[in-house]
């Protein structure tokens, strides 16, 4: 553990962005865990006297249609937001990173199937399928994570496949398999965990992802209910107001949700460059 | 034999700055090559051979710096030249071939080209007949079907073939200073021997001085007239090879005679030396780096190492020499 | 070459039967009722039955299968109902206003990308490398909807740098002849220098929103193999001969590390066209994005499908063109196969 | 092209980075003067009023492509703005009529032709008529709302007489005639393309014009735009100012309305509600807003499902919504209340009015105790997600009000297919909605909405016989006895309340200062013949 920490030191040291992404994850994180907390107001009381209110000391962010605060509305939709997308990565993972490790690890006819499923899903535009999914399964919240996790899986599924192949007769798994491990003990328990670190850097990168992803989707109308806080449908609740001048209402919430996939790209890349430094690029 | 040096290497420091700290990779490297003259570097793997020739080069990895020395080259230091005036001398002055050869040549890129590249890049021939001209230095290196070849990709040719377009390239501007490291690493024993031959020959032609990497101590000595010992970036004999052979003074250089039993042995498959390289990243590097392994050593070992003449032009850098 | 393509086009067949009948799926999973809608709002239950009807919808669910398969082969992708023309003939009117969109992003993205991702790599370590990281995932970060918006705002309204965004040409000018349904193109074969200007005009905006969010994984990609080309021993052979820095970065290292870069294109394509959707609806851009949105939005199956298919089509044909560029570039595959 | 001459060319083009180079403005300047670009977020998705599927902008280019037998007339409204006039007809394709308890005789005008140059005859309108009643769905649905039914009403007397045979006495037999679905169709070119499966060419009509009317189609690219051109042989009214019209889709809100206040568009009905209200003090621009005649926002409850079958929640819910906050909020004053009126009983015999409900949490609270609800229940409310843009701030509020009282509604945003097939089912506990009738009576709003046919409309499954004794006898009669009529049914459904009625939108539409003579139609659509670009 020690030489990671120490190489995560030095990573750091030679990347400054790294740390300010780390910094920024803190912040989002404290956000999404306290934010109802830490909001100045309720962000779903309406306050007509209050309504289209430029932002000011009292609303930081401003205020939208409604007289909501923005800034309120902006913090408390952090949790929504980093739910989904977590709950989407770790979906993704789970449906990924088991079907390509016995896709990499059985060969055959498991990696034929999983290989055509995989094809077949990169063969649609991503956003599109999304989109399609989410109508099909009807209009709520935990589509949007399975829709996000479908569109997501052929990455996972390919790393995994990917690192499978190459341990399937490495030493270690060839040594468990003859201690008299079964074929799926080997696979779960000597093969899967050798590749968390792998399928960790992936995840941090798709999490940037996701939230775009999910943001999209909420923006033309999908997912999200009102009166909910999510940072896709507030841009999308702004644009209407842009070109009458008030611009904060998408301005906020939309750089916001900007700083949040920037935070979690600069997290993956910095993740990446702690485990494996021969990926970088 | 007219001791003129075509290069002179003095005082020769590197480090490497890695993600795991500050390596020193060469210490205090001093070695002269005279015209016409063939020199082999003789060490394990790591032992700072191929570091040399690269500083020497002007070809170390961005990591890599110089920290002290000069190295000596027709009056200019090749150090101290800035990378426009060196890349003037690189190719056309001085010229360097490589292990693996397959890999040592751009893969997308008809092999005719390669040399015709360097060729115009040092105005030894025209736009226009650089074509000709390269296919005038196949000829030389004895590839049969020049004008075919030339138009081939480094894939479609053997591993010998290979080598002979590299040395193409490196002779092409006919230098003064040829840099072999490892030529004959990764071919067959037959192809070996006829790569040899043909550096020597053509070497032999123009009065060019040699460099020649190796960890093959027999090689080194049937080709070469005088053999430089490295251990851990340190050159710890320096020799002609008749003499190094009939009486090595470093206990390092005993070992490795000893350790050659045939002529086609390598030093990798030698496990008669105790231990290995000491990290150079240590702060506390003893001053003889051989020390730790060594069997006869003193306790004035800690203390610099001397530079003792034991002979012509035989220098032994040991305490404590056989 | 040839049987390079053919054996690619062997693989893609599987794909795109898995898209054939995961659309279909999808689409009859849709919980509207297009029979309901299309009946119009005063119509009987009598009247929406025999909609359905008329629509094949009361079969069973294989028996619509093989009817659409049937179609399919017969070229027909149906009637949209939406707007009561075939998919196949709004496909085809509609398809080159994105792909003229999506590869002219493409093209400034690669544009820019490339050179940022060669000087990153040259400069690696340096403020340049960091600042190029950091555009580029600033770059990815944004979401296309966004942008489109702030950059409709501020060069349309604000600064009135940028026309309109009602589409691809102007209004008050009339469309060039049609020869490949891209207005750049055919205004320029045309010589039609009002409509080329028109053209242009329209398609920076939306296009410069799409190009910044494919320049990372474009540049990323340059750099980074650029950096392994810049780090391999025929590099150093070039420089052990002495070539001049211009020629060891662009003929001899550039060249090769393009290679990975032309693969990452496909990728970097189907992002695209995802994004397309976006940046088409807040730009009125009149492609097969903004269509699919629309046909989902009404339950609309047949554009549904149609635009699917399609796409799994251009999928497939844009990777045989990069194969077949990667050939032109990479002797190793051109002469192997 | 020759390399100099490109670079030249480029060079010319940065140059006029900005602006239009000037030597392509005055050919475009003389475009625009002629031209009217309208901007719109909806596409028409046929030529053929009659077609299965028509939407709503289809409308718009059957009504200013073909004749109708006979139109409206005109009237000011109370701002001083053009308002169709629905007691007023006049002549469009006939010239004069004569009206009998038992038939109508038109005299068409002589010399008119269609678009291909074939003179119209009786036999073309006759032909018209017999597809309106055939063709099923909507068409035929709207003709029988004025007792048109059957093809043998319709009698082709000679070329230039048409007569209809009445069926019985409906008071809205000769309004519906000028409506926008007796269209004049071309019959000969019909049935050149009529087959043995398709007699009535829908197929073909769908896509193609057989019109006579003020405008023919230059371009039509589906899902993008129509161009229309003046037809300078029209005879069935004055020529129509405007040579061409432009009818371009601009899905975003936001950039209609820059389009507008830039100057680049001309006219635009589709804005939000404060986009209107802003604009209207906007000195660059006109805005009309006319409130649009038998229709209103509401918020229907299901009375067929627990809760809402008891009255007194849903007079509970009455009463606990947020009417001025949504008129506030939500409309920012573009509607009229149909709210806080001084009790729940009928003012006139216009529709519609007024109830006597406002936000009053107590009395609410009070009602919700006495239905067995002091605690309040859950339910969900739905809007379709076509109408985001005011739906969604409404129900927020209504929501929020709601909650004041006990009841937790969870909205529900429905895309607009599954809505119809929502709508259809009549299973959604709650919704926000709105309903208009072209036709401005009130007896014809509540025989869709409140009667026991139970047509799609009546979205809260309401029935009770009383009420559609009230509504069927008021269809057929007149004068006091209709008045009393009226009365009772309005009276009924304020105080049953399966309904709430929030507000009266208003039609706005917003224009370049240039642009005169707009007049409202019952239909919303924008009627090019009568503006003007000055």
């Amino acid at each position: 553990m020690l030489p990671l920490l120490r190489h995560a030191r030095y990573v750091l040291s030679e990347n400054p962005v790294t740390g300010l992404a780390f910094g920024l994850f803190a912040l989002f994180l404290i956000a999404a865990i306290f934010g109802p907390v830490l909001a100045p107001y309720n962000p779903l009381q309406s306050n007509a006297a209050m309504a289209l209110k430029p932002p000011s000391a009292a609303h930081w962010f401003g205020t939208d249609q409604l007289g909501r605060d923005i800034f309120s509305r902006v913090l408390v939709a952090t949790r929504l937001d980093l739910t989904i997308a977590f709950a989407s990565v770790i979906l993704a993972f789970m449906l990924g990173a088991l079907s390509g490790v016995a896709a990499g690890y059985f060969g055959g006819w498991t990696d034929r199937i999983v290989g055509r499923l995989a094809d077949t899903i990169m063969a649609f535009p991503l956003f599109v399928l999304a989109m399609g999914i989410v109508a099909a399964l009807g209009n709520e919240v935990i589509n949007i994570v399975i829709a996000t996790a479908i569109i997501n899986f052929p990455l996972y599924a390919r790393v995994a496949r990917a690192e499978a192949n190459v341990r399937r007769d490495a030493g270690f798994v060839e040594a468990a398999r003859l201690s008299g491990n079964g074929e799926t003990r080997v696979l779960l328990g000597h093969v899967l965990p050798n590749i968390m670190p792998i399928m960790m850097v992936q995840m941090s990168l798709t999490m940037g992802y996701a939230i775009l992803n999910a943001a999209g989707l909420s923006f033309i109308g999908l997912g999200v209910r009102p009166p909910d806080a999510e940072w896709g449908i507030m841009v999308a609740e702004g644009a209407n107001f842009i070109q009458s001048g008030e611009w904060w209402i998408a301005l906020f919430p939309g750089a916001t949700l900007m700083l949040a996939v920037f935070c979690f790209n600069l997290l993956g890349d910095g993740l990446r460059d702690i485990i494996d430094p021969r990926m970088r690029t | 034999m007219t001791a003129v040096p075509a290069l002179q290497v003095e005082d020769l420091s590197v480090e490497f700055r890695t993600r795991s700290g500050v390596v020193k990779v060469l210490e205090h490297v001093g070695f002269s090559v005279d015209k016409g003259e063939t020199v082999a570097l003789v060490g394990e793997s790591g032992s700072g051979k191929s570091v040399t020739a690269f500083a020497v080069m002007g070809i170390l990895d961005a990591a890599g710096k110089v920290t002290s020395g000069r190295a000596l080259f027709g009056g200019t230091d090749l150090l101290a030249l800035g990378e426009r005036d060196l890349a003037e001398q690189r190719g056309r002055e001085l010229s360097m071939i490589f292990q693996n050869p397959r890999t040592a040549l751009n893969p997308i890129r008809r092999v005719g080209r390669q040399i015709a590249d360097v060729l115009v890049r040092h105005g030894g021939a025209t736009r226009n007949d650089a074509p000709q001209a390269a296919i005038e230095m196949l000829k030389r290196v004895r590839i049969p079907d020049p004008e075919r070849r030339a138009e081939a990709y480094p894939f479609e040719l053997s591993g010998g073939m290979c080598q002979r377009i590299m040395i193409a390239i490196a002779l092409a501007c006919r230098p003064a200073l040829l840099i072999a490291d490892e030529p004959t690493t990764g071919l067959d024993v037959t192809t070996q021997a006829v790569i040899m031959d043909l550096i020597g020959e053509l070497a032999g032609d123009s009065g060019m001085a040699t460099i020649f990497i190796t960890h093959d101590l027999a090689l080194a000595a049937e080709y070469c007239d005088r053999i430089v010992v490295m251990h851990a970036g340190h050159i710890v004999e320096a020799a002609p090879g008749r003499a190094l052979f009939a009486h090595p003074r470093h206990p390092y250089s005993a070992k490795l005679l000893a350790a050659t039993p045939g002529e086609t042995v390598a030093l990798e498959d030698l496990v008669s030396i105790p231990g290995g390289l000491p990290d150079l990243r240590r702060s506390d590097l003893p001053a003889c780096r051989y020390s730790d392994r060594c069997e006869r050593r003193l306790d004035q070992c800690v203390q610099p190492l001397p530079q003792r003449t034991v002979g012509e032009r035989h220098v032994v850098a040991c305490w404590n020499p056989l | 070459m040839l049987n390079l393509l053919l054996s690619r086009l062997a693989t893609a067949i599987p794909s795109i039967v898995g898209v054939v009948v995961v659309t279909f799926m999808l689409t009859r999973l849709l919980p509207g009722d297009p029979a309901a809608y299309f009946a119009g709002l005063a119509a009987s239950p009598q009247a929406i039955a025999e909609i359905r009807h008329n629509l094949g919808l009361d079969k069973s669910l294989p028996e619509q299968f093989v009817a659409y398969v049937g179609d399919l082969l017969h070229g027909n992708l149906g009637n949209s109902l939406s707007t009561g023309q075939p998919v196949v003939a709004e496909i085809a009117t509609r398809l080159p206003a994105s792909a003229e969109l999506t590869l002219f992003a493409l093209i400034v993205a690669v544009a820019i990308a490339i050179p940022l991702g060669v000087l990153a790599a040259v400069k690696q370590g340096t403020w340049i490398d960091h600042l190029c990281r950091v555009v580029t995932t600033a770059g990815v970060s944004l979401p296309v909807f966004f942008t489109g918006l702030l950059f409709a705002y501020v060069f349309y309204y604000l600064l009135q740098w940028a026309p309109a965004p009602t589409g691809r040409i102007d209004v008050f000018l009339s469309p060039p002849t049609h020869i490949t349904g891209f207005y750049l193109i055919d205004s320029a074969l045309t010589g039609n220098l009002e409509a080329f200007w028109g053209a242009l005009r329209q398609l920076a905006l939306p296009a410069i929103s799409m190009a910044i969010f494919s320049l990372a994984p474009l540049a990323r990609m340059t750099r980074g193999s650029m950096l392994a080309v810049l780090g391999s021993d025929f590099i150093r052979t070039a420089r052990a001969s002495g070539l001049s820095p211009r020629t060891v970065i662009f003929t001899y290292a550039f060249r090769n590390a393009v290679l990975p870069v032309i693969t990452t294109l496909g990728m970097v394509f189907s992002f695209l066209l995802g994004a397309n959707v976006l940046v088409e609806t807040v730009f009125a851009w009149p492609g097969i994005g903004l269509y699919a949105v629309n046909a989902l939005i009404t339950s609309d199956y047949a554009p549904v499908q149609g635009f699917v298919l399609t796409m799994a089509i251009l999928y497939v044909a844009l990777n045989l063109t990069i194969d077949f560029v990667y050939g032109l570039v990479d002797p190793r595959v051109r002469l192997d196969s | 092209m020759k390399r100099r001459s490109f670079i030249k060319t480029t060079a010319v083009a940065g140059a006029a980075a900005t602006t239009a180079p000037a030597i392509w403005s005055a050919a475009k300047a003389q475009a625009r003067n002629e031209t009217l670009l309208l901007i719109t977020e909806s596409p028409p998705n046929s030529m053929d009023i009659q077609g299965v599927g028509t939407n709503r902008p289809s409308y718009e280019v059957s009504w200013n492509t073909y004749d109708r037998l006979i139109t409206y007339g005109v009237k000011k409204d109370a701002n001083g703005n053009d308002h169709y006039d629905y007691r007023k007809l006049e002549p469009e394709l006939a010239t004069d009529w004569n009206v009998t308890p038992t038939s109508a005789t038109f005299k068409l005008r002589k010399g008119a032709k269609f678009h291909d140059g074939t003179p119209i005859t009786a036999k073309d309108v006759k032909w018209s008529f017999d597809r309106a009643v055939s063709v099923g769905g909507f068409p035929t649905f709207q003709m029988k709302a004025g007792s048109l039914e059957k093809p043998e009403q319709f009698v082709a007397v000679d070329d230039n007489t048409f007569r209809i045979d009445f069926l019985r006495v409906d008071k809205l037999t000769m309004p519906d005639i000028g409506v926008p679905v007796p269209v004049i169709m071309n019959s000969g070119l019909c049935k050149k393309h009529a087959t043995e499966k398709d007699p009535w060419a829908l197929e073909w009509l769908k896509n193609n014009l057989a019109a006579g009317g003020a405008y023919k189609i230059e371009r039509w690219q589906p899902g993008q735009e129509v161009v229309f051109m003046r037809n300078d042989d029209w005879k069935n009214g004055p020529l129509p100012k405007i040579k061409r019209v432009i009818r371009r889709i601009i899905p975003s809100a936001g950039n209609r309305r820059a389009l507008l206040e830039r100057g680049d568009a001309d006219i635009s009905f589709d804005l939000p509600p404060k986009d209107f209200a802003e604009l209207a003090k906007s000195p660059k621009l006109t805005v009309i807003g006319t409130a649009i005649e038998n229709a209103m926002i509401y918020l229907g409850m299901n009375v067929n499902q627990k809760p809402f079958d008891n009255v007194k929640v849903r007079q509970a819910v009455a009463w606990a919504l947020p009417y001025q906050q949504i008129m506030d909020s939500v409309m920012f004053g573009r509607a009229l209340p149909l709210f806080g009126g001084a009790d729940n009983l009928s003012k006139g015999t216009y529709w519609p009015q007024k109830d006597g409900y406002r936000t009053d949490i107590p009395k609410a609270k009070a009602l919700m105790a006495a239905a067995g609800y002091p605690d309040g229940f859950e339910t969900t409310l739905s809007f379709d997600l076509g109408m985001a843009s005011t739906n969604e701030p409404l129900t927020i509020l209504v929501q929020e009000s709601l909650k004041q009282i006990g009841i937790k509604a969870t909205i529900n945003k429905i895309p607009g297919a599954n809505w119809r097939g929502e709508l259809l089912k009549k299973s959604l506990p709650m919704i926000a909605n709105a309903f208009g009738g072209w036709l401005n009576y009130p007896e014809y709003f509540f025989f869709w909405c409140y009667h026991g046919q139970n047509a799609v409309f009546n979205t809260m499954g309401y029935k009770n016989p009383k009420m559609d004794a009230l509504i069927d006898k008021a269809r057929f009669t007149t004068g006091a006895e209709y008045d009393a009529l009226v009365k009772g049914f309005i009276d009924i459904a304020f105080e049953e309340v399966p309904r709430v009625p929030i507000f009266q939108p208003l039609l706005d539409v917003a224009m370049q200062k240039n642009i005169t003579g707009y007049r409202y139609w019952f239909h919303r659509q924008l009627d090019y013949r009568q503006l003007v670009k000055s």
